[in-house]
């Protein structure tokens, strides 16, 4: 009926199985048909914290993997890091318990239907949604670079598997205990000025994005971005999870990240008004 | 199933709805994102999102806070503008079948009478919420539901314009010294209803950055912590004014929840952040409320409105 | 461990509290039943439960309700009255080396006085808590904190006694308008620091009776759901009377909660509901206060209170 | 130092077992060297809900009897009827998992010196403690006769291994389905007259002990009765459990049922003050 979200469900799903990966877990959930439906770069909100919980609102992550499998129906991937009490409460549910999730949310990645030259860039669990892309960008006949960053080495999630779908990877770290050392933004200058890349995809802390956005300024180069803001409903109707993005009369627009997002155009957010308001709405 | 030997109507005023639960306002933003998860014509009505006669950016990131059991939000009245919404919102909601009531928000009292003016030329529409509650707009020292005189000029103005069409609907906040006393000023004014309650003004300090975490510093608490705060204050509003309707709103997740606040005197019930956890909450909501309706011998939501009240007095 | 690179210590006025987490009125009885559970010195002070003037039964039971991350209290100040209290629960406090802030609570301002004289009579206490706020005595009409006016009487009452031996800390109720002129008023009135929040009032109809669930009808919500109002009272009050101490509450039941309400404004900090769930709640507390505030570059309390405000009206 | 609940202590406490009994659940849980000094008529209180929980307060229930191990040390047995949320969430739990519990609080069953004729009346799950009260009557001599009443069969709790701590058992349920039908205060009357004995121990619904402090008004059989007041502290902090008790002047006492009960003198109760105000207090 609606446009918004329009193959979005509630189900209970049971979980396949849950393993500790490096710093995260990478759970694996039976969610049936609704695999059909789910495109890299959407997003589930799951409810934490069972019937007695103090915690009112879903949690967000990013689909990190579609499978589909035959007589038990498709499943979804999810590398979650334990960060606070939501995040902690799933990574504890074991084997068998069943979840309450809304997925597929928000807007996917864009694929693009000429074979092009893609880079895909993730930082710590931002990486996560990056493999399945690669995935479908090599099935659409692209080249695949990836460039995987996170503070230590515990933090990159890139599974031996996920490496296969693409064509070279190169692993950063900021304490160098793993890859080299350094940002994973570091080589992107270089790429870009080799003319190497036409897409970026990318997901992973806003700092990252901003500083990807910063280096495709002014040239052709699209730049795809997974954004994470804080969100209360992750379907629309709550208003809190807003980006400033600019409107071709260079006016701008809050819009909604949960609907709009996750995956926005980097170089239409105006990544410096990020948490402040912008300019009064000229009506 | 239970529906069938229960009725499950109501009314505010002279507005007649199909079913007792509605959304909340600025919890279902104008209404199509949820249309995905129920048909629309399943609940109450449609309570739109609070919007100011200018469209508005609203305030800075981070909006929102999870607290125990509630959730803070500093949204700001984000919004189109009303012409804007009465061109697209609303067509779209009446065009479906949908019961609709528009909530207006101003920062003037001439603000408000301009927003009913506008809202009054566009048939179909089954009530006005006026929300003179919001703790978030930027003027936080005149919120007007904080004093009688002016929560009555902002009614006072809109009543000049809407003359008996449909019913005014007064939303108040809690975050007063003593809510009766506001709830007779806007009654007095004009108001055929009262709204009860808006949110209750929080903060929540960042423990890393040491500083208030929300971009307004200040937010509004809802979510199941406030119902007893909402319990509250529709049963002193009822018992002070029992002929005034009411509708219910504070922390209501499930149908326990809305009997609570119809027994404390509202004759409707929004729903707002639980919609957050649960897309389909309204609908659930109101299966489980039916059912705990016919376990206590109820035939309609109007014989349960107030009955907390019944012995009042004795 | 951490304690020892770390000053704990505080003080509300001229009194100085060897650590920075204390009883909340109310909540710890009159300190005897908590010491089977921690020793009563190694905490900052025992807030004993308000006293009146004389012996009081008071409200009937149900006087408890669980509500969602808090719970409904109408006990109606139940207690020994004062010359009891002092004769008996105080002198076994001071032996064993607990510091003391007394609580009182009166019907007219003559009692609040007549309470402060008779506390004044007794040696050792640290502090005078005026509880001005509860809105569970039988006359709900009149509680003092609701107007300025009987807020202010009460503590000059109190002030003409206590000559500045012991500091006055007026405690006040969040169910106002505005808090910061409540606290303004006190203030004028000669107390020396404020207590915030009392519990906020609320409601909780019982589905079974269909009527309100307490005894008391109405009473006073607490616990971790109050939190953001008393993080939002405390930082009001401490950005518009920075060099007023506060005694913080309200919901507090981590050392991180703790924080945030010294961040906001508080020199210390009562917790109430949370011994109720934990009865060695207070020195677990005081324990991950230390470690946060180590972790976070503090070597001392005093640094921390009112650090959330440091850029403000930048 | 205190000499309120002198031997209560806060400690984790290992499930060993958690069974369905009828329309409640056995949970047995080791609770070490807590064991001896627990009583018959001590209470445990509950953390429930787990990390996260919405639930702020701990849950009452009555120490049903208690084991002592020998390697590891001694249990605690409860009888849990799911009634709202924190005792489903216990009723939950399984094997292996800890909880967090205060124990033992409370005024214990006052155990008689002189060996003498005691009748026992258990109401619903108020049955848990008389077995354990029966053994520690038996060893000192007394003829113990019990009396179990529920609504319906699935809510009396009568273990095999109880019954032969009871020199007789008499059940009675409401519908009929276990027993005699009617309610277990029937034949007390009968008894009563009969001079057969000499002490009353109740545990159960307030209006039974009611029923049984009416029985016994104006005859010298004491009447120990386990009283169930809402708690919110269990340790005597917060004033919300009170019971109206009589002095000796007539004048009336709210006192706490956690630390001046839960065991009190039927005969002292004012019954007919139970939630409401008694008369001013005289100073
Ligand atoms: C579109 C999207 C995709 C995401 N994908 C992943 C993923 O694949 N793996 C993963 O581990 N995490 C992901 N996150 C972040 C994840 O949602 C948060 O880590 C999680 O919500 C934290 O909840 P908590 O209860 O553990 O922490 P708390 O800090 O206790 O949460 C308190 C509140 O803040 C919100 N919050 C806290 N941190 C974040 C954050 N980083 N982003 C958004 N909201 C936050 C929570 O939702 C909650 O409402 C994603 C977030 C978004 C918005
Ligand atoms: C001294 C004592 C001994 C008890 N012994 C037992 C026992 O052996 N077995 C058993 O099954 N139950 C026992 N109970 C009752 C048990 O405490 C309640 O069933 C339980 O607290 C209900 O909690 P809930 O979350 O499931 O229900 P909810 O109704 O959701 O609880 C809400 C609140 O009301 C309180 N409450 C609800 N019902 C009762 C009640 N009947 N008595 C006291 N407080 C209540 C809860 O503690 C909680 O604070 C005992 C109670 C007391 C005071
Ligand atoms: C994110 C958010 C936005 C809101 N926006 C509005 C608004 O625009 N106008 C209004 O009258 N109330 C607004 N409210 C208040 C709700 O309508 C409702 O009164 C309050 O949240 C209590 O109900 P709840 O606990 O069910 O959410 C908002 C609440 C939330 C959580
Ligand atoms: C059962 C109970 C009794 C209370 N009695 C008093 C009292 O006698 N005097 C008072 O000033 N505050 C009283 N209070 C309020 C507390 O001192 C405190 O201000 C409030 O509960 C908020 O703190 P908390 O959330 O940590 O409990 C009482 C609170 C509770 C829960
Ligand atoms: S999270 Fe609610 S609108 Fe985006
Ligand atoms: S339960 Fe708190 S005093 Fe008895």
């Amino acid at each position: 009926m609606s446009t918004i979200n329009k193959s979005a469900t509630q189900i209970n799903a049971t979980i396949l199985s849950n393993k500790r990966v490096g710093a995260y877990h990478q759970i694996l959930l039976a969610i049936g048909d609704l695999a059909s439906v789910c495109k890299p770069g959407n997003f589930v909100a799951i409810s934490v914290g069972g019937d007695s919980s103090r915690m009112v609102l879903r949690r967000a992550f990013a689909i990190s993997r579609i499978t589909h499998g035959s007589a038990s129906g498709g499943a979804m991937e999810l590398i979650v890091a334990p960060h606070g009490s939501g995040s902690r409460w799933l990574c504890e549910q074991s084997e068998g318990s069943e979840i309450d999730i809304v997925a597929p949310l928000g807007k996917p990645f864009g694929i693009p239907t000429q074979p092009v030259n893609a880079l895909l860039v993730g930082g710590g669990y931002g990486s996560a949604p990056l493999f399945g892309l690669a995935e479908v960008l090599k099935a659409r006949g692209c080249r695949v670079d990836m460039l995987l960053g996170a503070s230590t080495g515990s933090k990159i999630y890139a599974p031996l598997e996920g490496k296969r779908s693409a064509s070279t990877l190169k692993i950063y770290t900021e304490d160098g205990s793993m890859g080299e050392s350094g940002r994973v933004t570091a080589p992107i200058r270089d790429l870009l000025a080799q003319g190497a890349v036409d897409v970026i995809y990318s997901c992973g802390p806003m700092s990252m994005l901003r500083a990807i956005s910063e280096l495709t300024e002014g040239t052709d180069v699209v730049h795809q971005c997974a954004v994470e803001e804080s969100m209360a409903c992750g379907i629309g109707i709550c208003m809190t999870c807003v980006l400033p993005v600019k409107n071709d009369d260079d006016s701008i627009s809050m819009l909604r990240s949960c609907i709009d997002g996750p995956v926005m155009d980097g170089s239409t957010v105006a990544w410096d008004v990020v948490g402040k308001v912008p300019p009064a709405v000229h009506s | 199933m239970s529906n069938q030997v229960i009725d499950l109507s109501t009314t505010l005023g002279n507005a007649w709805f199909p079913a007792p639960i509605f959304t909340a306002s600025g919890c279902a933003s104008s209404g199509k994102e949820l249309s995905q998860f129920f048909d629309l014509r399943e609940i109450g009505a449609v309570v739109t999102k609070s919007v100011m006669n200018k469209a508005r950016h609203g305030r800075p990131t981070p909006r929102m806070a999870e607290t125990p059991s509630g959730m803070l939000n500093s949204i700001g009245l984000q919004g189109p503008g009303i012409d804007h919404f009465l061109a697209n919102d609303v067509p779209w909601l009446l065009e479906r079948g949908a019961k609709v009531i528009v909530s207006i928000a101003g920062e003037t009292t001439d603000e408000y009478a301009m927003l009913a003016r506008k809202v009054r030329a566009v048939p179909g529409i089954s009530a006005l919420e006026v929300n003179i509650s919001c703790p978030n707009v930027e003027n936080r020292g005149m919120v007007f539901a904080c004093e009688r005189e002016s929560s009555a000029r902002a009614i006072d103005g809109v009543r000049k314009i809407i003359g008996g069409e449909i019913p005014i609907i007064a939303k108040l906040t809690p975050d007063v010294t003593d809510i009766t006393s506001i709830a007779s000023a806007v009654v007095d004014a004009g108001a055929d209803g009262l709204a009860l309650i808006n949110t209750v003004l929080g903060m929540v300090i960042n423990l890393d950055t040491m500083k208030p975490h929300l971009g307004g510093k200040t937010g509004g608490l809802s979510g199941p912590a406030i119902r007893p705060v909402a319990v509250r204050a529709i049963y002193q509003v009822h018992s002070a004014m029992p002929d005034v309707p009411i509708l219910g709103m504070g922390g209501v997740s499930s149908g326990r929840d809305a009997l609570e606040l119809i027994l404390a005197g509202a004759s409707g019930v929004s729903v707002g952040t639980a919609s957050f956890g649960d897309p389909t909450a309204i609908p659930r909501i109101q299966r489980e409320l039916a059912a705990l309706l016919l376990a206590r011998g109820f035939s309609s939501i109007k014989d349960a409105v107030g009955y907390a009240h019944r012995d009042e007095g004795m």
